[in-house]
């Protein structure tokens, strides 16, 4: 290892570590939540170190992004009342030397045997022979797409799902299904909008391309969904409603649509005495690349939908409050 | 048109049939929503009847996914265990389908709120199907989110501010559990190189790395199944949820992370796990039937006394593991209490979940008609509910494990193995639990015959309400009879049963005190 | 499956099916209920007795389904199960005609008499049992039938003696269930075959065999009412009379005992157990309880409760002459399980007669009751007399059998108790009879307590006190006939002595 | 511009140990969260240390993914970490949501917070 | 080293150092809005001569493009959100702008 590298890695696991216990030690939330976001950034350098650029673009965009504006929407409710992490129950962590002593203790024992497990652990080989092996009749030429949508495709297609159900588990934490229509519309700002107006159209056009890029390069339907939903977000921020404006049938549709139609291929093709998820081997590719385009939708519309009823959420609040 | 339909094909149909039914209640708008879930419920059993009689004559079936043979690929696993699995889900799941019918159209309100419940709950169903079909690890991992966060979701769907409370306590041990599975996982991919369980199992070799992985897959399962000391999330939100809710988690969600321990234990962990390890784990099953038990005696709110249980009833199932983990000298005289052991904890499966299930449609009936779960409400109810209070009884018989009742079988067997495997020190547990179980059922009971000073006017009940509790009840009765039917299902047909008689030790190594 | 595999099924069901019935009937459907009641009765009488007809020409009756490996349920007709399963059966129909008075005009009536059903149903089924976890089974059933029969009144106390009583009865079924495990897990299957299965394991295994027949000894102790497992028993006493008679003459104790007799002759066999010497504490047990119940006895003022403790003392005969090896003890012990029921039912009867006539239930005040209910006093005095032991009652029988086989096994002391426990049951008996009969009533007079124009109590409730006092009458007076309790009790005992 | 080839490439060429850094990290990161997961009482606290632990799992993965890169890093485990993170953000965005809701309603913002309940 | 290697490690150098001066400014200057000048103005400075930098080290055009499309965005997104700080903060009461004065060293 050469020095500069080992120093890079070694200056951004230090950061990493320090940046995560910062993000649960910091005396007011603001700063755990800028901690936390940070730690995501820095987080996606290490991927980036580590040879995996589709994590890193993942990482950055849903890890840091999009939980880091969920974090710090958020904010403003838990702050009310000041923003003391500590103040509004007492104390958060144990204070007293000896416990937080066994605490940190307890850690490093814990990250030192896990540590040792690594450290022992047996080469098992991986799968990158396999895969390369078999690349040429998976329909797309890059490593990490053929596997999600080709080799594990069942596994991606139930986490598609996941993001359906999530969205449900959020109606029933908000504790209604859909979205209210704001009373008033929200306070629009020139600026802001016209930033909206140039990025949003931009931003699609880069989810377009990641998309496309996916084929062969780093990218592909969660990068293109999420910065989808970054446009969403940057246009709902703008004050443009459209996830509210949308009918339910439609931000339905939208929603279900990638794992709808990602289950309906993954059977099609049994009639003809193929397998689950078993394409024939000609048409895998332009079929993967509909998969993907449905999948960038619904990503990208589901994880709008994530901070349009969420920011609903803390609003309807606050106008109950007002009142 | 004949491939689509081949026998081969179940499994898939097993985890599209439930998926598709899931998206479609999504997309409907909420009033068609409950009759429609009820027909995909009824279809699921249907789906589950035709498993069940396929896996009796064709045996264990495998099915990979996408074409790509496994390591690459994923596979799908249909056994006698899962079949029996997915059976239990599609009968207990139907039940409560049409209680929950019933429930949500004439009792919430909320319509908005409440119809979420049929694509959360189909979701589910279709997570739980894809976990008893899985052979994969990270596979397992996804479809355990799947079931995790539909499973809180549906903990919450009541909107009090307790089951609100609950639910994230229980959402935060649930995602810590399956991360430190996952942790697990990775390691054991990297030792290995592969994600199937089977292809895993021939590479797996004992080692620090091994048992870390194992330790945390353990741990973090063993916190998703409430296994004390990790039970700490269950009784509040098994409490503050509707309860068809309630029964499905506690029948069903519980179960299987269950099933996946066993899966684990049984197929992957193998040499890797020490007489002690077993101990250990029985140690944990024993101290929550205490433990679980004399909470549930505390309790002043029923449905917080059947919460209780759950974790005293779950403590036996793990009272399995020490008798089927053994030092190799011990078995040279025979191993002949492993399959015994073996069908007695999936007989607590089966019987925990029927009670457990009749248990809190019951007590949602009993909510429902004076208003609250408080003990007192059970006042003189033999006289003013009296289906309900069957139902209660019945159940309460099953969970004592008197007979003739799927409990009593399950404890049958399960003491037998303990006293045939020479662990005699499992005994004092399972008859205090037993006792202490007694002392709570009937406890309820009691109090169903007693007077009542003043006694408030009952609330209607629909009847269909009643019939559903008291059908899981007799059910949780009636499972008792085909036990050799259940038995020759497990054994003969699921790769479980072929680890079990070929009187194989699960662990060659170690020998312990 | 032919006709003899079903019947002894039937028997069991004859009960059980009109008591699922009632349930589901209205409250008010009392026509229905009594026929319906009546009706599973008779029948069930009719079968045993065809039974007994087929059984000695030597018909072999079992229903065999085999739930798992090493469960088999089994109902088998056998002579002592045949024995029981007479008394049960004869007692039950006694008993509801019986209740069916006692309940006239009272509340839950459709509960009383669907879990009254049930409950005979586990008492039959405890009966025709053909091996040990089939026992087992109704045993734990039985417990589970009675509960609500014992908190009947829902009164605060009769709650607080249903939960003394599940403590008891649940504590000792989960006591004998490790034994039953245990005694499978060492064995296999354990069908009643004086011990045949057993007897190989007496080298190696001599310990765990005495240590599991003690484990089973204590949780059939506990509803035979052993000292010091017999606390429930007198304060199960707040139950309605029919249970209190159902409870102590037929299905509760007597479970207990029969489950003894099972244990000892048929589980190990009478060789075994002489062998691995484990009846002496059975015995020194069961001498102690006799005199103890009656002691306790005289002291009680309430007559239910003498009569409970009465129970007590009683019960112990069977144990007692269970645990005392020799053909004529045994005859003794088999025998008293049919008699000490019909007596035991008579005074239950007759207790419940006054109670429900004149609403009393003191000793104290029953002065010159015999001549306000001269024929309930009557089957009353029999009764009493019976227990005390005066030929030719059956009680008489009894313990006749018992001391002879105590002397021809050399165990003098226990004629000794079986006096001085005759001498106690007069001194607890003779003042009530003495009182009821020559005493003076009350100068108020307890006619006037409840004034009704009839003398007596309602036939309902006379007829079977009635019956059952004649039937303890015959069954010592006739007991060399060849239909004798006596008769059938001694093939009981050759069988278990020379047929293994 | 083949950027997985050639980054990989270079991967192989450069370094052994990186992957093992990347593990002390991974170790570090899961007990921390772990840590954070039990001790820390702020819902928010809470979510993010359950963050952290993911984020833990997601470094091993990919350090044994770039310890058995051959022309390109082992794919699966990438495959892996993307479907994970997507799965940890749906959890913890209904874990955010949860809090916020039990936030608003009671102004609690810990389980032992009971007094603020009322 | 070639001579453009020379001349991307001085831009980034420069660079560091606006990077420095920004974060400094950030931590020490004494309100919200000599601070956000700070960050702002040094921030984009310092990524533009990054850019610059890495500008003498790419192997086509296009590379290039988007190399100055980054820098583009970065500044529009940095100037907005400056913007949007600046409006919030003018636009709320006195206890938010209490809120973020810095609880030691800046001054009045």
């Amino acid at each position: 290892m050469s020095l500069p590298a080992g120093l890079l890695d070694g200056l951004l696991a230090l950061l990493l570590v320090i940046l995560a216990v910062r993000a649960l030690i910091a005396p007011t939330l603001y700063q755990c939540a800028v901690a936390f976001i940070s730690f995501g950034l820095t987080l996606s350098l290490a991927w980036a170190r580590l040879a995996a650029p589709d994590v890193a673009l993942a990482e950055a965009a849903i890890g840091a992004g999009l939980l880091g504006v969920l974090l710090i929407n958020s904010l403003r409710d838990f702050s009310r009342g000041g923003d003391d992490a500590s103040a509004i129950f007492g104390k958060d962590l144990p204070t007293a030397l000896f416990s937080r002593t066994v605490i940190s203790c307890g850690t490093l024992a814990f990250a030192a045997v896990l540590g040792m497990a690594m450290f022992h652990m047996p080469e098992g080989g991986g799968l990158t022979a396999l895969t390369e092996a078999s690349l040429p009749h998976s329909g797309v030429e890059h490593p990490v797409t053929a596997v999600l949508l080709n080799y594990r495709s069942y596994d991606t297609w139930l986490e598609i799902g996941v993001l359906v159900v999530a969205m449900l588990a959020i109606f029933c934490a908000g504790g209604f299904e859909g979205f209210r229509r704001p009373e008033q519309g929200p306070d629009s700002d020139p600026v802001i909008e016209s930033l909206a107006r140039l990025l949003a159209p931009l931003m699609v056009m880069v989810a377009g391309y990641l998309l496309w890029l996916g084929k062969a390069y780093p990218g592909g339907a969660f990068q293109a969904g999420v910065v989808l939903a970054a446009a969403g977000i940057i246009l709902q921020l703008a004050g443009w409603q459209i996830i509210e404006n949308l009918s339910t049938w439609a931000w339905k549709w939208g929603l279900g649509i990638g794992f709808f139609f990602f289950l309906a291929l993954a059977v099609s093709f049994m009639p003809l005495g193929l397998g689950f998820f078993e394409y024939p081997e000609a048409w895998a590719g332009p079929l993967i690349l509909v998969v993907e385009v449905l999948a960038t939708l619904s990503i990208g519309l589901t994880l709008t939908c994530f901070f349009v009823y969420f920011n609903g959420m803390g609003a309807s609040e606050s106008r109950r409050r007002t009142r | 048109m004949s491939a689509l339909w081949q026998a081969d094909n179940l499994p898939v149909w097993l985890v599209v049939w439930p998926t598709f039914g899931a998206i479609v209640l999504f997309l409907l708008p909420a009033r068609w929503r409950g009759m429609t879930g009820v027909s995909f419920a009824l279809a699921n059993g249907v789906l589950a009847l035709v498993t069940v009689f396929f896996v009796m004559e064709v045996g264990v079936l495998r099915q990979e996914i996408g074409g790509w043979a496994p390591p690459l690929g994923i596979a799908l696993a249909l056994d006698g265990l899962s079949a029996l699995f997915i059976l239990m889900t599609a009968v207990v799941g139907g039940v409560v389908s049409v209680y929950a019918k019933i429930y949500f159209t004439q009792v919430v309100v909320d319509s908005a709120r409440s119809s979420l419940f049929w694509p959360l709950w189909l979701f589910l169903w279709a997570g739980l199907h894809g976990l008893y079909l899985a052979n994969d690890l990270f596979n397992l991992y996804v479809v355990i989110e799947v079931i995790g966060i539909a499973a809180v979701a549906l903990a919450v769907l009541s909107g009090k501010t307790r089951a609100m409370i609950a639910g994230l306590r229980y959402l935060i041990a649930a995602v810590a559990g399956s991360l430190a599975y996952l942790m697990g996982v990775a390691l054991l991919y990297g030792s290995t190189g592969v994600l199937d369980i089977d292809l895993m199992a021939e590479r797996l070799e004992p080692g620090l790395t091994t048992r870390v992985a194992i330790a945390l897959m353990l741990g973090g399962l063993l916190v998703k199944t409430a296994v004390f000391p990790l039970h700490f999330w269950l009784p509040p939100a098994h409490s503050s949820a509707e309860p068809p809710v309630s029964a499905i988690l506690s029948a069903l969600v519980l179960k299987g992370t269950f099933f996946v321990i066993l899966r684990l234990w049984t197929e992957l962990f193998g040499v890797s796990l020490t007489f002690m390890a077993g101990q250990m784990v029985g140690v944990l099953g024993a101290c929550a039937v205490v433990w679980g038990s004399f909470q549930a005696l505390r309790q002043e709110r029923l449905k917080l006394v059947v919460a209780h249980s759950s974790v005293a009833q779950i403590g036996y199932l793990f009272l399995l593991f020490p008798l089927i983990t053994v030092p190799a000298t011990a078995v040279a005289g025979g191993f002949e209490w492993a399959p015994l052991a073996w069908s007695g904890a999936v007989y607590q499966v089966l019987a925990h979940g029927f009670a457990k299930a009749a248990f809190f449609l019951a007590i949602g009936v009993l909510v429902m008609a004076t208003g609250n779960d408080h003990k007192a409400s059970m006042l003189n109810m033999v006289g003013r509910l009296p289906m309900t209070t069957f139902a209660i009884g019945l159940a309460g018989v099953s969970l004592i494990g008197l007979p003739p009742s799927g409990g009593f079988l399950a404890k049958w067997m399960l003491l037998s193995a303990i006293i045939s495997s020479g662990q005699w020190w499992w005994v004092p547990f399972v008859l205090v639990g037993s006792l202490m179980t007694a002392g709570y059922v009937f406890m309820i009971l009691r109090l169903a015959f007693a007077p009542s000073q003043h006694e408030a006017e009952l609330k209607s009940v629909p009847r269909g309400l009643q019939v559903c509790a008291l059908l899981l009840a007799v059910g949780a009765i009636l499972i008792a009879f085909p036990a050799e039917w259940v038995i020759d299902l497990l054994e003969g047909t699921s790769t479980f049963g072929e680890v079990v008689r070929a009187g194989a030790p699960v662990n060659s190594g170690e020998v312990g005190p | 499956m032919t006709w003899n595999e079903w019947i002894p099924l039937i028997i069991v069901c004859s009960s059980l099916v009109p008591g699922i019935i009632i349930f589901f009937l209205h409250e008010e459907a009392h026509r229905t209920r009594t026929i319906l009641n009546l009706a599973g009765a008779l029948l069930k009488l009719v079968l045993v007795g065809l039974v007994y007809l087929g059984f000695r020409t030597g018909e072999v009756y079992k229903f065999q389904f085999q739930i798992m490996v090493d469960l088999e349920f089994m109902l088998r007709v056998d002579a002592l199960a045949l024995l029981f399963a007479g008394l049960s059966s004869a007692l039950w129909l006694v008993t509801t005609i019986y209740a069916i008075g006692y309940f006239e005009g009272s509340s839950n009536r459709r509960r009383f008499f669907g879990f009254f059903s049930v409950c005979v149903t586990a008492s039959t089924g405890i009966a025709l049992s053909g091996n040990l976890v089939t026992f087992f089974v109704f045993y734990e059933f039985l417990t589970l039938a009675t509960y609500p029969l014992v908190v009947h009144s829902g009164t605060l106390k009769a709650v607080e003696a249903g939960r003394n009583y599940l403590f008891y009865t649940i504590g000792g079924g989960t006591v004998l269930f490790i034994g039953v495990v245990g005694l499978t897990v060492l064995a296999g299957p354990i069908d009643f075959s004086q011990g045949a299965q057993l007897s190989g394991l007496l080298e190696n295994s001599a310990f765990e065999l005495k240590l599991l027949f003690y484990v089973m000894l204590v949780g059939l102790a506990v509803k035979a009412a052993i000292f010091p497992l017999h606390g429930w028993l007198p304060i199960a006493m707040v139950a309605p009379a029919p249970v209190s008679a159902l409870l102590h003459a037929v299905a509760v104790v007597k479970a207990g005992a029969f489950g003894i007799i099972r244990l000892v002759y048929d589980v190990y066999g009478i060789n075994l157990a002489v062998e691995l010497n484990v009846l002496w504490p059975l015995a020194i047990l069961g001498a102690f309880t006799i005199i103890y119940g009656s002691v306790r006895a005289i002291f009680q003022d309430d007559l239910k409760k003498r009569l409970a403790f009465s129970t007590v003392s009683q019960l112990s005969y069977i144990a007692l002459g269970a645990a005392v090896p020799g053909m004529i003890s045994s005859t003794g012990a088999i025998v008293h399980l049919v008699h000490q029921g019909l007596m035991k039912i008579t005074l239950f009867f007759c207790a419940g007669n006054i109670a429900e006539t004149t609403g009393l239930h003191k000793v104290s005040e029953l002065n010159g009751i015999g001549r306000r209910l001269p024929l309930t006093m009557g089957a009353f005095t029999v009764g009493a007399l019976g227990m005390i032991g005066l030929p030719p009652i059956a009680g008489f029988v009894s313990k006749w059998y018992l001391s002879v086989g105590a002397l021809d096994a050399g165990q003098p002391w226990i004629v000794a108790v079986l006096l001085g426990s005759s001498a106690l049951n007069a001194i607890y008996f003779l003042p009530i009879i003495h009182a009821a009969w020559f005493k003076q009533p009350p100068a108020e007079g307890w006619r006037d307590l409840r004034p009704k124009r009839r003398f007596e109590a309602p036939w309902m409730l006379l007829f079977p006190p009635l019956v059952t006092a004649l039937f303890s009458i015959t069954s010592g007076l006739f007991a060399a006939m060849s239909w004798s309790p006596l008769s059938l009790a001694r093939v009981i005992v050759e069988r278990v002595y020379f047929l293994q | 511009m083949e950027w997985g080839r050639a980054k990989a490439g270079a991967v192989r060429g450069r370094t052994m140990e990186t992957h093992f850094i990347y593990m002390a990290v991974s170790s570090a990161l899961f007990s921390v969260g772990m840590a954070g997961v039990f001790l820390c009482r702020h819902f928010f606290k809470k979510i993010i240390a359950t963050k952290i632990v993911g984020a833990g799992v997601f470094l091993l993965l990919v350090s044994i993914a770039e310890r058995d890169a051959d022309t390109f890093a082992d794919p699966v485990p990438h495959a892996m970490v993307i479907t994970g993170i997507v799965v940890a953000v749906s959890a913890a965005a209904f874990a955010l949501a949860l809090a916020r809701r039990i936030r608003i309603e009671t102004s609690r913002a810990s389980f032992e917070d009971e007094e603020a309940a009322e | 080293m070639f001579w453009n290697d020379w001349i991307t490690v001085l831009l980034m150098m420069a660079s560091g150092f606006f990077f420095l001066a920004g974060t400094v400014g950030l931590l020490r200057f004494p309100d919200l809005f000599s601070r956000l000048h700070a960050l702002t103005k040094a921030d984009n400075l310092g990524l533009g001569l990054l850019v610059l930098g890495l500008i003498f080290q790419i192997d086509s055009l296009l590379d290039g493009l988007k190399l100055g499309l980054i820098w583009a965005f970065a500044l529009l997104a940095g100037s907005t959100g400056c913007y949007a700080i600046g409006r919030f903060f003018l636009h709320s009461d006195q206890k938010v702008r209490e809120s973020v004065r810095p609880k030691e060293g800046g001054g009045e």
